[in-house]
């Protein structure tokens, strides 16, 4: 103690892992944390834990199959990954698709974002502990489920876009059911934007936790909500419309949600004010969808060609790089998942924060791991942290019950 | 003969007691029940059913629960201090228990004034604070014979709630102590439902202020942060498994019906209902037969049971319309907000005491 | 601007409104099946089949698999009917667009729990 | 535009001018900017909006990088995708310059027996995780880069191979054993 040299550091490092498995995590990801008491100190983020060689299977599919494989990439975003996939072959083929397929096929869009926005803000809610409004909000996302279900025979994977259109029409009918459900779905929305901004254990969670300045978010180029809520003017809907957003972009009335406190707070206030503007969105396709076919014929033989498919999915831009070759299949297609450049902001947003922030912050920018095999082994005695292979992991585990044989 | 044969008696009357009712079992089952209350009206205020399919209404489900973890294998990390680790739960669950056979359930020793518990004696409350505190301390070593990181930040945790909300936990029951000058549980239930309406107007305040930091003292929302699975994976119960985690589960619940049974006996009035009511039929003579009978068994029990699920309704509400706090918001909320007006509260009772009550003309 | 117990008003509200949750494996009433759900393959007209292969052909999961018709099934031109592997269908409802002759449809029996996989072929 | 075989079955498919002037400004500002460090083959406007591809020579990527970021602040990074050509293979780094909303693709062959080019991570700390996942799946080397580790193959993985090249035989038929026919075989 007296010796100048000796510095006691208390309390002491300590490395947490978050991951693979967590229950803060609905999906595999590790964020090794370095935490002195309650600081986090150091984060590193490790991510392909499910690797799923989407790309590699897609090469031997031809366009139509790789349309439903393109779904499947993503639970909760698959109309964006199937409609953008659909939007990049029509590209590569150079056609136009009917209006009213566009109008559509942009309506399942927004319906997308909305249900993932809902779902997000659940989420942020069970992360703080607020588990009643995490039921509650989950109730209402029911809302734009049903919806969702109605018009394409599927709750999660909609699989609506197919190439040159949509496969389903909307009926008169479910067009009021639609506009009267989305009446119910804004009251809930503002209700929960209240109970978000109002609510004082809440706000006290979000407000001021996990920082991106700008400098660092454009460095490390965040998108989607993440980058608006810093105030980056990133959002493809309005800096490269497609399909409807043309149309609807050039009335005006529409306006990219920014938020310039670049917290937690400012990410959950640009997605719970992008529900609302999806909603208005919503109305306005279906108030201006013309009549009109709801597809047209392409062959399935894609002239060569190269198409960089940009699209605003709920967590940020969607990039599908596709080159076609002439035949029906792809010859090289490319997904970058809204989510993959969010990862690089994540150590900066961790770092200086609180251990109990840690879920909040993980899950701001609303991660998505779709994108096998490992298990994170922590020894208690040292500081160690080794990975082992799920076969592994099996074999050790067969060998630890062997020897260890159930007490009756 | 006959002095062997009493003693014998006696011995099993108290042995019923301690053991049956209203003893461990009785507490048990009640423990159990709040569970299920708890569960219930969680789930209603979320609009859901909640449990449902066991028993009537799922009133079985905690009990069913708990005879399912009691069949699950029970592990022990190898880094962790066996015996420690093994003693734990038991400790948690003993000491919940000698606490809750403090409350006054029934009247068991009819021949003193006021509703006695099984254990009765002068300073009996200060000796329940320093159960709970004890209950704090186990819960701290909880997480740190697991080893694990996660149950160490959960030790931490439990340990920086315990010198936040202990501190109001224990002004706050300065003022029922005050106002009738005891330190024993019975005597102070019974003189409070003695005094004047007009005292009702002293006791809000810590009463809030008990109930709040009751919530912490049981780590539930917004205070759970020493077990928010979220964040720490359950902190120090992260390691439990099988019949340690039933014990610990078992105990919790226990806490919770004496955390429950400590608000009804200090503010609510235990389990006396129609002696404040000022006629002289439920005066003294009312409550010497209550006391004496069985109808008083019956009687005190329905009133305990129905007053503890009052404060236990608020207590889920609480837990409902909350997030969860950090532990650094926790304890600045602590020292900031609540030690102040526990200690403003004591100001404000002694004034009221000696200057305004004799003004007033309040006996 | 910040203050507690913003939502209590909506918990007292839910106290007093029904469930929202419904008891589905027990009580089946009350879940809407919208028209149009696509859910449990059929081979719903194998007299207009032909057996020609392009159900196998275009599904992205390789659920469908054509055999050899048996002789209680109705015989197509080709000699081969297709079956559908439950275990492997994503329900995409490709083969239903696909299909030339209207063959095949999506019912809308959703539940599709099975005790063996041998159970999860349709034929 | 001649009407030859040739033409037919290339991908490129550049635009008209009208219509597409703010691609070809922002092409030919470039041009002559940084001539020497472009490759005029394969370097066009094409017809879908709001598209620039770019062939850069591959050790002056960085040169590149640096000018876009100090002359239009092309902070927005997107993606890089690798390529199997055959021959060579091709490392697509996609940018966005958000002031004028144009996606810009650099593209570089390196050969295949030595696919080495300098890393872009230290300028674009948005291109590390992504550099890495291009080196796993198809052995493109990024001289320099900060932080070269293992990100979505396993540990195990052995060395020299590429699982994402065209030549990519499946060794150990990793792809047959994904699919859900049967029970899986117990270890």
């Amino acid at each position: 103690m007296t010796s100048a040299g000796k510095r006691i550091v208390i309390p002491p490092r300590v490395t947490i892992p978050i991951g693979p498995q967590h229950p803060a995590l609905k999906e595999p990801g590790m964020f090794k944390l370095t935490v002195e008491g309650e600081h986090i100190v150091d984060a590193e983020v490790n991510i392909g834990y499910n690797h799923r060689s989407i790309e590699k299977i897609s090469e031997n599919n031809t366009h139509l199959q790789n349309l439903y494989l393109a779904s499947r990439i993503c639970g909760i975003c698959s109309a964006t990954h199937n409609g953008n996939y659909a939007q990049a072959v029509e590209f590569a083929a150079e056609v136009e698709i009917p209006e009213r397929a566009k109008f559509i096929r942009t309506l399942i869009w927004e319906l997308d974002r909305i249900h993932s926005h809902i779902l997000w803000l659940g989420v942020a809610f069970h992360e703080v502990g607020f588990d009643t409004a995490f039921m509650l909000s989950w109730r209402d996302r029911e809302i734009v489920m049903d919806m969702l279900e109605n018009i394409s025979g599927n709750r999660i994977h909609h699989d609506m876009s197919t190439i040159g259109g949509v496969r389903r029409n909307i009926s008169d009918a479910q067009k009021e059911q639609m506009l009267k459900g989305f009446d119910k779905l804004e009251e809930r929305v503002v209700f929960y934007r209240d109970v978000a901004i109002h609510e004082k254990t809440f706000w006290n969670r979000i407000d001021g936790v996990g920082m991106l300045e700008p400098p660092i978010a454009k460095k490390t180029s965040a998108v989607g909500p993440t980058g608006r809520g810093s105030g980056l003017k990133v959002d493809v809907r309005f800096n490269d419309p497609v399909q409807a957003y043309i149309p609807m972009i050039d009335t005006g009335d529409f306006e990219m949600v920014l938020s310039d406190r670049g917290d937690v707070a400012g990410r959950s206030v640009v997605r719970v004010l992008e529900v609302i503007e999806a909603i208005n969105m919503c109305r306005w396709l279906l108030n201006n969808m013309p009549d009109g076919p709801i597809r047209a014929r392409v062959r399935p033989r894609i002239q060569p060609n190269e198409v960089l498919a940009r699209h605003e999915a709920p967590r940020g831009e969607l990039i599908h790089y596709l080159i076609t070759n002439g035949t029906n299949k792809p010859d090289r297609w490319k997904v970058r998942a809204p989510t993959y450049n969010n990862w690089t902001s994540m150590a900066h947003c961790l770092r200086g924060d609180y251990l109990a922030d840690a879920p909040i912050i993980l899950a701001a920018i609303d991660p998505c791991y779709s994108c096998t095999d490992r298990v994170v082994i922590v020894d208690g005695n040292g500081e160690t942290i080794r990975l082992v292979s799920l076969d592994n992991l099996r074999i050790e585990s067969n060998k630890w019950h062997k020897e260890h044989p159930r007490r009756e | 003969m006959q002095t062997a044969l009493d003693a014998t008696i006696q011995l099993l009357a108290q042995a019923l007691a301690v053991f049956v009712f209203p003893g461990i079992l009785f507490i048990t089952f009640l423990a159990l029940l709040w569970q299920w209350i708890d569960r219930k009206v969680y789930a209603r205020l979320q609009n859901r059913f909640g449990p449902l399919h066991t028993g009537w209404r799922g009133i079985l489900q905690p009990l069913m629960d708990f005879v399912k973890l009691l069949g699950k294998e029970d592990l022990t990390p190898k880094a962790a201090d066996r015996r420690s680790f093994a003693a734990v739960p038991v400790v948690m669950l003993v000491l919940s228990l000698v606490s809750a056979m403090f409350l006054p359930i029934i009247d068991m020793d009819p021949g003193t004034s006021g509703v006695q518990g099984i254990l009765s004696f002068e300073g009996d409350l200060v000796f329940l604070l320093f159960m709970s505190t004890l209950m704090a301390i186990t819960i701290v070593l909880a997480g740190y014979f697991s080893s694990n990181r996660y149950g160490q930040t959960g030790s931490a945790r439990t340990g920086m709630l315990l010198i936040s909300f202990e501190i109001p936990l224990v002004l706050a029951l300065v003022t029922p102590a005050l106002l009738t000058g005891s330190l024993r549980l019975s005597i102070i239930t019974h003189e409070l439902s003695k005094l004047s309406p007009a005292y009702i107007w002293l006791m809000i305040i810590p009463f809030i202020i008990y109930v709040i930091s009751l919530q912490a003292e049981l780590e539930r929302i917004p205070f759970d942060v020493s077990h928010a699975e979220v964040e720490i994976v359950h902190g120090w119960q992260v390691e439990f498994s099988g019949k340690k985690l039933a014990m610990i589960n078992l105990a919790e619940d226990i806490m919770l019906v004496f955390g429950a049974g400590m608000v009804t006996a200090l503010f609510l009035g235990g389990p006396l209902l129609l002696e404040f009511i000022p006629i002289p039929l439920f005066s003294v003579e009312f409550a010497g037969f209550m006391a004496t009978t069985w109808v008083g068994w019956v009687y005190y029990t329905l009133v305990f049971i129905f007053k503890s699920s009052l404060v236990i309704i608020v207590l889920s509400n609480m837990r409902t319309a909350f997030a969860r706090w950090r532990i650094d918001q926790i304890v600045r909320a602590a020292w900031k907000f609540m030690v102040p007006l526990a200690i403003i509260n004591l100001v404000l009772v002694q004034i009221a005491l000696t200057y305004i009550f004799p003004i007033l003309g309040v006996v | 601007m910040a203050r507690l117990g913003k939502i209590q008003p909506e918990l007292m509200k839910n106290v007093r409104s029904k469930q929202a949750t419904v008891r589905y494996p027990f009580v089946k009433a009350g879940i809407n099946v919208p028209e149009g759900l696509r859910a449990r393959w059929d081979y719903k007209v194998p007299e207009r089949c032909t057996g020609c292969k392009i159900c196998e052909r275009v599904c992205p999961a390789e659920a469908i698999e054509m055999i050899k018709c048996r002789p209680e099934d109705s015989q197509t031109k080709t000699g081969f009917r297709p079956i559908c592997h439950l275990d492997r269908c994503v329900t995409c409802g490709q083969c239903v667009e696909s299909c030339p002759r209207g063959v095949l449809i999506l019912t809308d029996s959703f539940e599709m729990a099975f005790l063996s996989r041998d159970d999860m072929v349709v034929y | 535009m001649s009407d030859t075989k040739a033409d037919k079955i290339t991908e490129h498919h550049p635009a008209p001018r009208e219509g597409h002037e703010a691609e070809y400004e922002l092409l030919e500002e470039m041009m002559g900017d940084i001539k020497d460090s472009i490759i005029e083959e394969g370097t066009y406007v094409h017809k879908q909006p709001r598209r620039i591809f770019v062939q850069v020579h591959p050790e002056k990527i960085r040169n590149v990088a640096q000018h876009m970021l100090d002359k239009y602040d092309m902070w927005q990074f997107i993606t890089v995708s690798g390529r199997d050509l055959g021959d060579d293979l091709q490392a697509c780094y996609h940018f966005v310059i958000n002031e004028r909303k144009i996606a810009i693709t650099f593209r570089l062959n390196v050969p295949r027996n030595k696919p080495e080019h300098p890393t872009i991570s230290d300028l674009v700390p948005a291109a590390e995780f992504i550099e890495n996942e291009v080196r796993e799946l198809f052995g493109i080397v990024q001289v320099g880069h900060p932080n070269v580790r293992r990100i979505e193959l396993p540990e195990d993985w052995p060395a020299n191979e590429y699982p994402m090249r065209k030549d990519w035989a499946d060794p150990r038929s990793l792809m047959k054993k994904s699919k859900t026919t049967g029970p899986k075989e117990g270890v």
